[in-house]
């Protein structure tokens, strides 16, 4: 009797260690040496999609390129995708995954910041390059470099900068004095309506009216009324780019048009915006990254390459991951090495040039990130100038 | 007991406690036998076991159908991310802590809505996390709104002159072991008692348990009360896990989740529900495979299992577990 | 003692729902260790006063009185766990995907924990008193013949079974008083006889109280002391079970209604 | 002051005119099925992206895109309701919600899969605003409001009169007598079903222009702005919805102009538990209508 109870025993345990076995070892076996093993960590489900979709698309294009080029210094790019759905713990599970199971050495993501945020201390944990290329909550820098983090670096602009920006170009250029705000309710908009509240009063504007609309809210009459009643000049809006369009219809529809501007950021300035309502954006004012009309070679190749493959134009979210593709592969082109520690270091004193400007990192690994500025004249951007500036870190 | 069921048990050995030995075994070598990856999937599925746990309570035991887990859960990750991160205190007071909040504030939300019968129960429970994401969105002194709440430090003990912190996955496996497996026996507790019995026959049939003098109204909002306990210190092991809380947290998500955590596992089972919970993980970690596909997989295993696994996997588990106990 | 004083005692109960008076100043009272009936055709507010006396209606006025205490206004599950009466419904019989002596056990529960926090106790004291839960369940179970089916689920039973289940569940708290709203509703004549023994054993072993609403003229007629028979809300007339069947007004009220 | 008021008012009823129709499929299906429908604002989606897809892949008008989108729809809608919701007749609440949050998973998910996650651009319809007693209108909002009391007053009529209505009636009422009197239950909330998901879609449709951008995700929003209404309408009660929608749309509107806009989203719920505390049954009867 003993004896079967053993023998069974034995049978169960070695079955549960060889599963367990299996898995190391079916990670270890895919381990190549000539590839650079990229993870794209975004949404890719549910309706936050919408943006993860660009994400991705513009990533995929970037690695196509490079290795249809031959890869970097003849080492390809093995991109491996997983879906946070928009939620830090799915965002960490996506993490996990890449690194353990995928073997990923460097992790492009995600979207939404609090995603970003969960990530990091998983990235620091593995000793893998986190770039992050569309979050914007300014913690993530704040804790990052000498501020904490090594191992994350962000290829995107903080919101201080633009709020900064657009505040003085409002106030100087177009002498706004009264002020709507209508922006996103998340960090993002939130933040980018605090910075602006900091330097406001240096240009003597006021805020009459304050709302933040909820992700995929399209019913803005009973605001934009408010507005058109309380007589401000400009709405300050740092909104989604699907949310921009519907604002503008409903502006044209209430009357707004031609008498209150839109300030700030939202992809104010793509062609399909400005279609879907040219009265009401007539005059707007933005501060971006990247616009699809940005007149340079590369950006306008890029354009044109992702057109045409995913028939659709692409995006603000495109644009960033497909640059922050190329990043990576600058500096693992100066590391000389797919080594991880190698790139870091080589991406902390790197001079890139982007299709934009020069891009190079301070020492919360922060990107130091041409700003454009653009104000749409008679339906097309036109660009009144770029600016670069250094963040100002709270002290700790 | 007659002859032959004797006979029958001699002849067929009873495998559970072996089998339960192995499982303690598995469970404690974990993080040893998997990679980080498997081990962090088990500390997702520890963290979501709790409130499911006390949904169970609330679905399973006592019939009433809650999508309020996600409400509580929420109140128990921003009561202990607030806590840790402004006053540092020990992680088991933050967990204490956080249990009774989410009690407290529990209390004055049943007793309303629990004067509502099905549907409008649902709603109103629904209603509790919308309304939480606003208030965590809009009330910006204290929640720090959509920025949200971050560097949430690695769980810190405090114990008389003894401190210490506890740091890497494989540790946290373990806390969160010790605390899913505590929880687990506190909800077997409270099933297997008088009071276990009571709530099953409110489900069974109010009228009735109130005719036989069951404080029905009582029994309810107390068990609403536990099950928020339950999401509560959930919560708190997801803020520390994580260490970011947002508004984010208070989503329809969470609630779905731990529903389908419940029924999938076979609800009014403590069982099924540490099952349901593993299940969960697996199955969603498991679709990572196939990342375009995923979501549609994922919808296809729920009709899956509301067409054809109408009582979850319980009553597999119970056949199981029967059968290695030697029954018939 | 309180010998001479009824066990129940109602008085001048209203109920109305909208311009619709249910039940309409009725006055009645049920004596210590007595079988009493409530008759009358259909829609005369047999069961809104039952459901008015037991704290599951709220009624608009009048005054309950059981044991000597004012129960007015007490909720379904105090007037039964405090007051020690209890009542049975029609449809709703038993819990139905628990066993026999389940049932029989959630029944009694209540009357031996002293308090809700006390039910949450998995210690000695509480399994000492389950114990002695089921030991009574069983003895319950045995009286009702029912003992070889006591570990199936209850729904899985035939009606009037249920109805037996029922009825021992009603007898688990030791009470003082139960209400029976039609008792032998939808159940074979076999089965009859066994709740009809059940109950005068119940009256006359236990010294329970009974007020019973049955349609069924002949049970009434072999277990009630008294009938009080109600129409359209209002007490028609009350007196012996033999002089009630007789009474001109109740054939009237039966067939006229 | 008081005009800003009645344009808010204005505004409101607009809104509400696009939630009333979305909301009465919904509170149908739950009459015959006592489900609520976690994927109904997925067939909003569906006739969306179906009209999206008419115009800008096969270059079809607008007005022909309204009825490619509610056909697409109503395929859909049949396909789903022979193998789910037919099914679902008589089953737990609990199941109800699992299986339509899987139905909405599902259909959420294959759009993206088959289009791409991205949002995309509605270009058709009617946007030039027009100036009606001196509120300023698109058109097509005055198109949603008429085909919105179009709607009403149809379904109103055929609840009362065809057999359809009559039978929806009836299975709402009691599910058990159905099958004695001869009614086919699955086959009434087939039907039922196939109706609520393409009076989804129309409305989808219908606010696709003013509304402009088109993903797959876009019907979880809508699904959450109908639940609280259709409690408030008492479920099941047509004309109780179409009020109910009217109040949580003026009710929105006044609170995004005086009190802010991020809190409109709780509007619905926080007036709907308010109300549950007042009226535990529903705002316009104690008894469901139909």
């Amino acid at each position: 009797m003993t004896h079967t109870i053993t023998r069974r025993m034995l049978c169960i345990s070695t079955a549960i260690l060889t599963i367990a076995g299996a898995v190391p070892l079916v990670t270890g076996a895919a381990q190549a040496a000539d590839s650079i093993k990229l993870g794209i960590v975004a949404p890719m489900s549910g309706p936050n999609a919408r943006y993860g979709a660009f994400s991705m698309r513009g990533a995929e294009l970037a690695v196509k390129d490079i290795n249809d080029a031959g890869g970097v210094d003849g080492m390809k790019i093995e991109l491996f995708n997983a879906d946070s759905q928009g939620t830090p713990v799915e965002g960490v599970s996506a993490t996990r995954r890449l690194i353990d199971q995928d073997g990923v050495d460097f992790i492009i993501g995600d979207v939404s910041s609090s995603v970003t945020l969960a990530m990091q201390p998983v990235a620091e944990d593995a000793e893998v390059l986190l770039l992050n290329a569309a979050s914007s909550n300014p913690k993530i820098t704040y804790q990052a470099g000498v501020g904490g983090f090594k191992w994350t670096y962000r290829n995107y602009p903080t919101d201080e900068n633009r709020a900064l920006i657009v505040a003085k170009y409002a106030a100087e250029q177009r002498s706004f004095t009264k002020f709507a705000v209508l922006s996103v309710d998340s960090d993002y908009g939130r933040s980018a309506i605090t910075f602006t509240k900091k330097y406001l009063p240096d240009f003597k504007g006021q805020i009459l009216s304050e709302d933040y609309y909820k992700e995929g809210e399209v019913d803005f009459r009973s605001v934009l009324a408010k507005i058109r009643d309380n007589g401000a000049q400009a709405i300050i809006m740092y909104g989604l780019a699907d949310t921009t369009p519907i604002v503008a219809r409903q502006m044209i529809e209430l009357g707004l048009a031609g008498k209150v501007t839109l300030i700030g950021n939202g992809e104010f300035n793509t062609e399909k915006t400005i279609k879907s309502a040219p009265s009401a954006l007539e005059g707007a004012v933005e501060a971006a990254a990247w616009l699809p009309a940005f007149d340079s070679p590369a950006s306008k190749a890029f354009v044109e390459k992702f057109t045409t493959t995913y028939k659709e134009a692409p995006n603000n979210h495109a644009y960033v991951h497909w640059d922050t593709v190329n990043l990576l592969a600058a500096a693992v082109k100066q590391a000389g090495s797919a080594d991880k520690e190698k790139v870091r270091d080589a991406l902390s004193k790197i001079k890139y040039k982007s299709p934009v400007g020069d891009v190079s990192f301070d020492d919360h690994n922060q990107a130091r990130l041409p700003m454009i500025l653009l104000q749409i004249e008679n339906g097309k951007p036109s660009i009144k100038g770029a600016y670069t500036a250094d963040i100002q870190y709270p002290a700790k | 007991m007659s002859l032959t069921e004797t006979a029958q048990q001699a002849r067929r050995r009873d495998y559970r406690i072996p089998l339960a030995a192995v499982l303690v075994v598995v469970a404690l070598a974990a993080p040893f036998i998997g990679s980080r990856y498997v081990t962090h999937s088990l500390i997702i599925a520890l963290i979501f076991m709790l409130p499911a746990h006390g949904l169970n309570l609330l679905v399973g035991y006592t019939g009433l159908l809650s999508l309020a887990q996600a409400a509580f859960f929420g109140i128990g990750a921003y009561t202990a991310g607030l806590l840790a991160v402004t006053y540092g205190t020990s992680f088991y007071v933050n967990l204490i802590a956080s249990g009774l909040v989410t009690g407290a504030i529990a209390l004055p939300l049943g007793i309303p809505a629990l004067r509502l019968r099905s549907t409008s129960f649902v709603m109103c429970t629904l209603g509790f996390v919308i309304i939480g994401q606003a208030i965590s969105k809009n009330w910006i002194s204290l929640t720090r709104g959509d920025m949200g709440l971050s560097g949430i430090p690695k769980p810190y003990f405090e114990l008389g002159p003894l401190s210490f912190t506890l740091s890497g996955t494989t540790n946290f496996y373990y806390l969160a072991l010790i605390i899913g497996a505590m929880a687990t026996l506190a909800a077997w507790a409270i099933v297997r008692s008088p009071a276990g019995r009571n709530m099953v026959a409110i489900r069974e049939n109010e009228i009735l348990a109130e005719s036989l003098g069951v404080p029905t109204w009582h029994y309810k909002l107390i068990v609403f009360m536990i099950s928020a306990v339950f999401a509560g210190v959930g919560g708190c092991l997801y803020a520390y896990y994580l260490s970011v809380v947002s508004p984010l947290t208070f989503q329809m998500y969470y609630s779905t989740t731990m529903l389908i955590i419940v029924l999938g596992g076979g609800a009014g089972m403590i069982s099924g529900t540490v099952f349901g919970s593993l299940l969960f993980v697996g199955l969603t970690e498991a679709l990572r495979i196939t990342p375009e596909l995923r979501m549609i997989a994922y919808g296809l295993c729920l009709l899956i299992l509301v067409f054809w696994f109408k009582n979850g996997f319980a009553p597999l588990i119970n056949r199981f577990w029967n059968a290695i106990g030697g029954a018939r | 003692m309180t010998g001479h004083l009824p066990i129940l005692e109602i008085k001048n109960l209203s109920k109305s729902y909208g311009a619709v008076k249910a039940v309409n100043d009725v006055s009645i009272h049920v004596d210590r260790g007595e079988i009493t009936g409530l008759i009358g055709p259909n829609g005369s507010g047999k069961s809104t006063f039952f459901d008015c006396s037991t704290g599951l209606a709220r009624p608009d006025t009048g005054k309950i009185v059981l044991d000597g205490q004012d129960i007015t206004g007490w909720s379904l599950n105090r007037i039964a766990r405090e007051g020690r009466m209890l009542r049975s419904f029609q449809k709703t019989v038993t819990f139905k995907a628990l066993d026999v002596e389940e049932n029989l056990v959630i029944a009694g529960q209540m009357f031996t924990f002293p308090s809700i926090a006390t039910t949450f106790g998995l210690g000695k004291m509480s399994r000492q008193r389950i114990q002695g839960l089921r030991e009574r369940a069983r003895d319950l179970i045995k009286m009702a013949g029912l003992w070889d089916v006591r570990h199936q689920p209850a729904g899985n039973l035939s009606g009037g079974q249920q109805k037996l289940i029922q009825f021992a569940s009603m007898l688990m708290p030791e009470p003082k008083l139960i209400l029976l709203d039609e008792p032998m509703a939808g159940i074979n004549p076999k089965i009859i006889e066994r709740v009809v023994d059940t109950i005068l054993y119940a009256n006359k072993s236990l010294g329970v109280s009974f007020l019973v609403i049955e349609h069924n003229i002949d049970v009434v007629t072999s277990i009630c002391q008294r009938v009080i028979v109600l129409d359209q809300g209002a007490k028609l007339v009350e007196g012996l079970p033999q002089d009630i069947i007789q009474d001109r007004r109740v054939r009237e009220a039966y067939l006229g209604g | 002051m008081f005009s800003t008021v009645l344009e808010q008012f204005v505004n409101g009823i607009v809104t509400g005119s696009v939630y009333a129709i979305v909301a009465v499929g919904m509170t149908m299906i739950f009459g015959v099925l006592r489900a609520i429908n976690f994927a109904h604002g997925e067939y909003y989606m569906l006739g969306t992206f179906g009209a999206w897809f008419a115009i800008d892949y096969l270059g079809l008008s607008y007005e022909a895109s309204i009825v490619v989108g509610v056909l697409a729809t109503v395929v859909v809608a049949y396909v789903i309701g022979q193998l789910v919701m037919r099914r679902m007749v008589g089953a737990p609440a609990e199941s109800g919600v699992l299986a339509t949050l899987g139905i909405a998973l599902i259909l959420q998910n294959a759009i993206i899969f088959v289009f791409g996650g991205g949002y995309k651009f509605f270009a058709g319809g009617y946007i030039e605003p027009v100036s009606i007693l001196g509120f300023s209108l698109a058109q097509q909002r005055i198109l949603i409001l008429v085909v919105c009391l179009l709607v009403f007053v149809g379904l109103e009529l055929m609840v009362t009169y065809s057999r359809l209505g009559m039978a929806m009636r009836a299975v709402s009422q009691n599910v058990d007598c159905c099958g004695v009197v001869g009614i086919d239950v699955p086959q009434v909330v087939l039907r039922t079903f196939i109706l609520g998901a393409a009076l989804a879609a129309l409305s989808g449709v219908l606010t696709a222009p003013v509304n402009v951008s088109v993903y797959g995700g876009m019907g979880e929003l809508i699904t959450f702005k109908t639940l609280p209404i259709i409690i408030m309408g008492g479920l099941g009660n047509v004309r109780g919805t179409f009020f109910a929608a009217m109040i949580l749309g003026v009710a929105e509107s006044l609170v995004a102009t005086y009190v802010g806009l991020q809190f409109r989203d709780t509007v619905g719920f926080a007036t709907l538990i308010l109300m549950l505390m007042w009226r535990p049954h529903g705002l316009f009867s104690t008894q469901a209508r139909f």
